[in-house]
């Protein structure tokens, strides 16, 4: 390894990434802002849902209950209505999201501790709202009825704050609020900077399409130098990601960062090297530029969703896709992250994961350089 | 100016981008079924009016007419007219030859019987019969230029504009090219062509020099031959080509010998110089004198690449 | 007569060289026909499945008949793999910090006491790891479920209620459009819509990007095709492989995930047809705007991320800022996602969807009339 | 003469490719400090052959031998001895001409003591001191060529592979070009060149003919304008055709080339046939132009070397 060649050609990539401004901008601007839209699309407080309501009993207590139920700005009453045929109508042109029957009996029950006689429909084809709409209304309804138990209750001798018996303190470490933004954004992180490792893989075909590489190939420049030299600037590139991405975290989402800003930069330079030399890899095997586009996706991005524990937890897969996760950097990088903005842990915890990323890298490159010849045709 | 008579012709065309000017209000006509060479060194402005010929460019200043449309305001009407030959991209690499051909002869609308007849014979001219499956991108620089020629004038154009058709090219197949556009004109079709051979430029009918962005010459090879040249050519065959040229370019440093240029022409020297019957002696006595020995020495007529030479300095 | 056999003779005869260059370079045809399809398998398969074996520890201070009835419940719910009983508090807070578990369970000690004391209030303290939300939500909700289960029966008890009288204070729920609310049901329709969208986009941005930076667009300028034929021939590969990149994947969600087609499936694929010249306008644009096909790839990143936020899919669109409601009324992806669930789940038709599809006609025009204004004037 | 090794042989030296069989048995020695020039029409194996001995293509079979390393073993190690340039312009468009020339003196590890006058030496040579801060892409052509050959000097290799080098150079640059390349040669670097420019082949010290493949001609070119038969006739008829075929049936007319409206007769001799021929023309009235004795060059020897090997 020479130290010369691999800075000739890290430079001559630089050249490339910053006189092609267009590009360049681009580069730079993408993986910031998608993580911006993915993290606000995915974690949108929700609120203001359209629900409409059908009271069948119409009683002092379901008017009261009605009115309990629309006083937060969660659910917003679009409709009253007073047939099912209405509800349904409303639900299928997607004016509401769901409805609340309140049964004729509602007061009687109620009053009887037979329990609550409603029904909750919900717009299966929009199960967010729904689910949001049903987990709201219960909680309504559930201190409704034990405000309007308690006094009764109270006569029986018995204590009862709630109809829940069973007090659960919940604490929750890390982010209080349990809301998904503050932990996804930090695993966004990895799948952002698949990015830079397209670049590099179609910087690769970009120069076999171009014929450039040809030259280069008759000079004496190793082959990892080469591979290196090119996946360099583009770890610089996603560097310049890495410092920006938790200032916007902080600025537009208000996540903390808890750990080590060094250790994070040092170990994203790390996790950048892991996954550029899988774009590599996919250089070293592609000839044109689309065919490296649409491989990334099947290589990167798709695997980088779905397989490194951000949405779906990895103790949950079947066994075989949990070691195809150990074998992807995001994984671990994930699980840094993670560590590094919420949980504020340091090398102490993270080191079998840094460890991990260092060897994926070195297997990559390893394997990059080692079906990338230095021959045409 | 009978419009009917001229395939092109352009007024003071000029275009420039942003402050560099690559084409300098040039003025030339050419005549309907003639072979017309448009010589320049490279980046002396050639691409960038064939493009304006053909409305790929809007001149900044200046008109051109081609086939008596002027092309600024109705390019599209002369397209189906004309066969354009660019310099290097004209074919889609990863197609086969006869995909490639296939793919001109549709869009020029032939239809499948001329089409397939056409075929054959581009083929034939590129001699390329039976490898018509093969990828453009695995064939050899020449044989590609040979496809991207049929191609051109596949739909047999008014007007074909060839931009460096034969770089690349083996001299036989050359030839071969050179009779095919000799055919072609007697069919009456135009050829609008650059070259960087001046032995091709001498089979153009007319000729136009052009020289950052300015024309130079132009008319036919003798004219230009008797116009511009200054001076005689002696053609030497020397024992020791390498060291003649040496040893004569010495003598025009030091001033010992009025020569306006030496050059190595193959295994030949040209050495040309005003008024050469008087200074003939003296040269030969000076290669003698290092010995080398000057062999057959004749005042020859001028080549086109002597006058080429002689104008771009 | 003649003139349009011979305009489209040079159509076809375009068509036929973008077909070759995608058999020649089958990636990308390849990924826009199965990429699809493995997406949605991905998404079917990773959302239709529950969430189970979270790593989970309780401390079990109790030790008693009420506490090991507790542990049995969590083991029940298969949302955990209980990891061992944990010793002492240090061993969970090492755990949690290490993120080896996405909840604890804490069992006081008298937790025995207070279920049986009439007016004891048994406490169970939870801890979650809220570096993971995803699991420690579904942790939290299996739990809630075990105490309130047990909840319930202590009510009973001290309530002195019959069972059988007992209606349960939870509301009854019904799902319509979705009985089983399956979650692959919602997902993959949407995941499907985006697909198409993406793929389109990006074979459209490719096509005049990729000519450009190898230099062969010259070629096809100086060529006696009208730019609207360019536009044309290059248009119908993209169309054609997108309708039949959607079949496919409308075939595959059926197939696999029990996807139902409620409404009219030739009303959805005149739609989907319809939505796809949409996205090819788009498209074009991004092509003759860009000059190399990186730069066509990431405008295409850019857009369809932009697109993604609008449609609904990932968090309710009534619930973002008025502002950008206004926005999504402008995006295609919006109106056919809000098409596409609507066909495939509640069967409607057009007496419903009248609104979007004229919205999405509307846009179709709008972004049509300018992509070709502006292609043309870039191919001029 | 006393032998000096070959800097570059090839024993039996074959490359295919999925079909074709692109150099077929080649045999070649390549004597230090020459100029050997590589010619033979279209699709002959031309750049293949470059490609072959550059390290840049695996050999199918045979064996070879460059500054004194195997090609098939060791084509790394060659890689450092010789220069190549492409025949497609391979320089980074969107470096300048100096960064270009850098990065490849990186790249070959030019001692940095020597670099700055290496490059301006070489900038001199080439005639591009005035745009080294060009970009590469906004360069003409010609200077484009000499660019990429600088580049390929940079590191003083023994040996330079040059795959037509001059195509699309117009005249002026392409003198220049060969200049440069003359003196390298008397330099004593081993130059081994492509090109379709017969001229070009004349100013070899040694001229390879491949055709499908093989080496068919490897001579001096004096002895291989020496194998064409007869002296050359030149003359430019009206109407070439029938001219053509005219004087095809006369006697002594040993072979007629066309160029265009230009005919090169070759004859058993041109004393006696070019009046012979001239009263032909005139019988049939076709008028003529400037019949003269021509000295025959490479471009008409190749050419009736080709037709040769055409026929058999």
């Amino acid at each position: 390894m020479s130290l010369r060649h691999l800075w000739a050609i890290i430079r001559k990539e630089i050249h490339h990434i910053m006189r092609d401004r267009a590009t360049f901008i681009l580069v730079l601007l993408t993986p910031i802002a998608m993580l911006f839209l993915m993290a606000y699309a995915l974690t949108v407080d929700i609120e203001h849902v359209p629900i409409a309501i059908l009271d069948f009993d119409r009683s002092t207590t379901s008017r009261a209950f009605v009115q309990r139920i629309t006083e937060g700005k969660d659910l917003d009453l679009y409709a009253l209505v007073d047939t099912l045929e209405k509800v349904e109508a409303l639900l299928l042109r997607g004016e509401i999201k769901a409805a609340l029957v309140i049964a004729p009996t509602f007061e009687q029950d109620l009053v009887a501790l037979r329990g609550m006689s409603l029904q909750i429909v919900i717009d299966g084809t929009e199960p967010e709202s729904g689910g949001f709409a049903v987990e709201h209304i219960g909680g309504r309804a559930e201190e409704f009825l034990s405000e309007a138990l308690a006094s009764y209750i109270q006569t029986l001798d018995v204590s009862l704050d709630s109809l829940q018996p069973i007090d659960l303190r919940v604490r929750t470490l890390y982010n209080p609020s349990l809301k998904p933004r503050v932990d996804l954004i930090p695993g966004l992180i990895s799948m952002v900077l698949g990015f830079p490792a397209l670049s590099v893989a179609l910087t690769l075909a970009h120069e076999r399409e171009h014929g450039t590489l040809e030259q280069v190939m008759a000079t004496p420049v190793g082959r990892a130098e080469l591979l290196l030299g090119k996946m360099i600037p583009y770890v610089i590139v996603g560097l310049i990601n890495v410092i920006v991405i938790p200032a916007v975290a902080r600025l537009t989402f208000r996540i903390p960062f808890n750990g080590s800003f060094p250790l994070f930069f040092l170990l994203s330079a790390v996790f950048l090297f892991a996954l550029l030399s899988m774009g590599m890899i996919l250089g070293v095997f592609i000839r044109t530029q689309p065919a490296a586009l649409a491989l990334s996706f099947l290589v990167i991005f798709f695997p980088g969703f779905f397989l490194t524990g951000i949405f779906f937890p990895i103790a949950s897969m079947p066994e075989i896709m949990r070691l195809e996760s150990l074998g992807l950097p995001g994984t671990h990088y994930a699980i840094i992250t993670r560590g590094l903005f919420l949980t504020g842990v340091g090398l102490d915890v993270l080191w079998p994961y840094s460890v991990m990323l260092m060897g994926l890298g070195i297997a990559f490159t390893m394997v990059g350089a080692l079906f990338f010849k230095k021959k045409l045709g | 100016m009978e419009s009917n008579d001229y395939a092109i012709i352009a007024r003071g065309l000029t275009k420039r981008f942003g402050d560099f000017t690559a084409v300098d209000g040039i003025d030339f006509a050419v005549r309907r079924g003639e072979i017309f060479g448009f010589l320049g060194p490279n980046g002396s402005g050639k691409t960038t009016t064939i493009r304006m010929m053909l409305g790929l460019l809007r001149p900044t200043d200046g008109s051109v007419q081609v086939l008596g449309v002027p092309v600024a305001e109705r390019a599209k009407q002369i397209r189906p007219r004309v066969g354009y030959m660019s310099q290097r991209f004209s074919l889609y690499n990863d197609l086969t030859v006869l995909q490639n051909l296939r793919f001109y002869g549709q869009a020029y609308g032939l239809n499948n019987n001329l089409l397939r007849e056409r075929i054959q014979h581009a083929l034939q001219m590129a001699g390329l019969e039976g490898r018509g499956h093969t990828r453009t991108k695995d064939l050899s620089g020449g044989w590609r230029q040979r496809l991207a020629l049929s191609a051109a004038i596949l739909h047999r154009p008014e007007l074909v504009f060839l931009d460096e058709p034969t770089a690349g090219v083996d001299p036989v197949s050359r030839r071969a090219f050179w009779d095919l556009l000799y055919k072609l004109v007697a069919q009456e079709i135009t050829v609008f062509v650059t070259t960087h051979y001046m032995d091709e430029a001498e089979h153009c009918h007319r000729l136009a020099f052009i020289q950052r962005g300015k024309l130079i010459a132009h008319g036919s090879p003798e004219e230009i031959k008797r116009d511009t040249m200054r001076g005689q050519v002696l053609e030497i065959a020397p024992t020791e080509t390498a060291k003649a040229v040496k040893v004569l370019r010495a003598a025009r440093e030091s001033g010992r010998l009025p020569l306006e240029e030496v050059a190595m022409y193959g295994a030949l020297v040209h050495v040309v110089a005003p008024q050469m019957e008087q200074h003939q002696a003296a040269i030969a006595a000076e290669l003698r004198q290092a010995d080398v020995e000057p062999g057959r020495m004749a005042i020859i007529e001028p080549s086109l690449e002597d006058v080429f030479i002689a104008c771009m300095r | 007569m003649l003139k349009w056999t011979s305009c489209v003779r040079r159509i076809w005869s375009l068509s036929i060289k973008e077909f070759i260059h995608l058999i020649n370079d089958w990636w990308m045809p390849a990924f826009m026909l199965f990429g699809g399809v493995i997406e949605l398998l991905l998404v079917g398969w990773a959302t239709s499945r529950p969430i189970t074996n979270l790593p989970l520890m309780v401390l079990d201070r109790d030790q008693s008949a009420a506490s090991r009835t507790v542990v049995t419940a969590l083991e029940n719910t298969g949302t955990f793999a209980l990891k061992a009983l944990a010793p002492d508090m240090e061993t969970i807070q090492d755990a949690l910090e290490r993120g080896q578990i996405n909840a604890a369970v804490i069992i006081p000690p008298d937790f025995d006491n207070e279920v049986a004391s009439p007016i004891g209030r048994p406490t169970l303290a939870i801890l979650l790891n809220g570096a993971e939300s995803i699991p420690a939500t579904a942790a939290l909700r299996a739990i809630e479920g075990v105490a309130s289960d047990m909840g319930e029966g202590v009510i009973l008890e001290r309530l002195g209620l019959e069972p059988d009288d007992f209606a349960g204070f939870a509301p009854s729920l019904r799902v319509w459009f979705n009985e089983a609310l399956s979650e692959a049901l919602y997902t993959t329709p949407a995941e499907l819509g985006l697909m198409l969208e993406f793929t389109t986009l990006l074979f459209a941005a490719l096509s005049f990007s990729r000519e450009r930076e190898l230099g062969t667009l010259e070629q096809l300028l100086v060529m006696p095709f009208s730019s609207m034929e360019i536009i044309v021939g290059k248009s119908i590969p993209v169309i054609l492989v997108g309708f039949f990149d959607f079949v496919l994947m409308l075939s595959m969600v059926h197939v696999a995930f029990g996807v139902p087609v409620r409404g009219s499936l030739p009303l959805l694929l005149i739609l989907a047809l319809g939505y796809l010249l949409v996205e090819l306008g788009k498209g074009m644009v991004i092509s003759v705007m860009s000059r190399t096909q990186h730069q066509a790839f990431l405008v295409v990143m850019m857009v369809g991320m932009m697109d993604f936020m609008f449609t609904g899919y990932a968090a309710p669109v009534e619930s973002m800022p008025q502002i950008v409601q206004q926005v999504a009324n402008v995006i295609p992806a919006y109106h056919w996602l809000t098409i596409l669930r609507g066909v495939l789940l509640k069967g409607v038709g057009l007496e419903v969807l009248w609104p979007n599809v004229l919205a999405l006609a509307i846009l179709g025009l709008v972004i049509g009339t300018f992509s070709l204004r502006y292609v043309r004037r870039a191919l001029n | 003469m006393e032998e000096t090794p070959p800097i570059i042989t090839t024993h039996a030296l074959t490359r295919d490719f999925k079909k074709t069989r692109a150099v077929d048995s080649l045999d070649l020695a390549i004597q230090p400090g020459e100029l050997f020039g590589l010619v033979g029409p279209d699709g002959a194996g031309k750049t293949t052959t470059l490609r072959l001995l550059a390290g840049l293509l695996d050999i199918t079979s045979g064996s070879a031998t460059v500054a004194g390393y195997d090609l098939a073993q060791q084509a790394e190690a060659i890689k450092s001895k010789i220069g190549y340039m492409a025949q497609q312009f391979s320089l980074y468009g969107e470096l300048s001409v100096v960064e270009n020339l850098s990065f490849f003196s990186d790249l070959y590890d030019v001692p940095r003591a020597e670099l700055r006058e290496r490059t301006e030496r070489l900038l001199t040579f080439a005639n591009l001191t005035e745009f080294k801060d060009r970009w590469a892409a906004h360069l003409s052509g010609g200077m484009q060529k000499k660019l990429a050959l600088a580049c390929t000097l940079i590191h003083e290799p023994e040996i330079l592979l040059l795959d037509e080098p001059t195509t699309g150079v117009d005249p002026v640059s392409r003198r220049e070009f060969w200049d440069i390349l003359t003196e390298l040669y008397l330099g004593g670097t081993t130059i081994v060149v492509s090109t379709p420019y017969m001229d070009e082949a004349d100013r070899c010290s040694k001229v390879g003919l491949m055709y499908a493949g093989r080496m068919v001609v490897c001579a001096e070119p004096q002895q291989i304008r020496a194998q064409i038969e007869g002296d050359l006739i030149e003359l430019q008829p009206d109407d070439w055709q029938t001219a053509h075929a005219l004087i095809e049936t006369l006697p002594g007319v040993l072979e007629v080339q066309t160029y265009g409206d230009l005919l090169h007769v070759f004859v058993d001799s041109a004393d006696k046939r070019l009046p012979e021929i001239e009263a032909a023309l005139k019988k049939q009235s076709i008028v003529h132009r400037g019949a003269r004795r021509a000295t025959a060059r490479m471009e008409e020897a190749f050419i009736s070397l080709i037709k040769r090997m055409e026929e058999e």
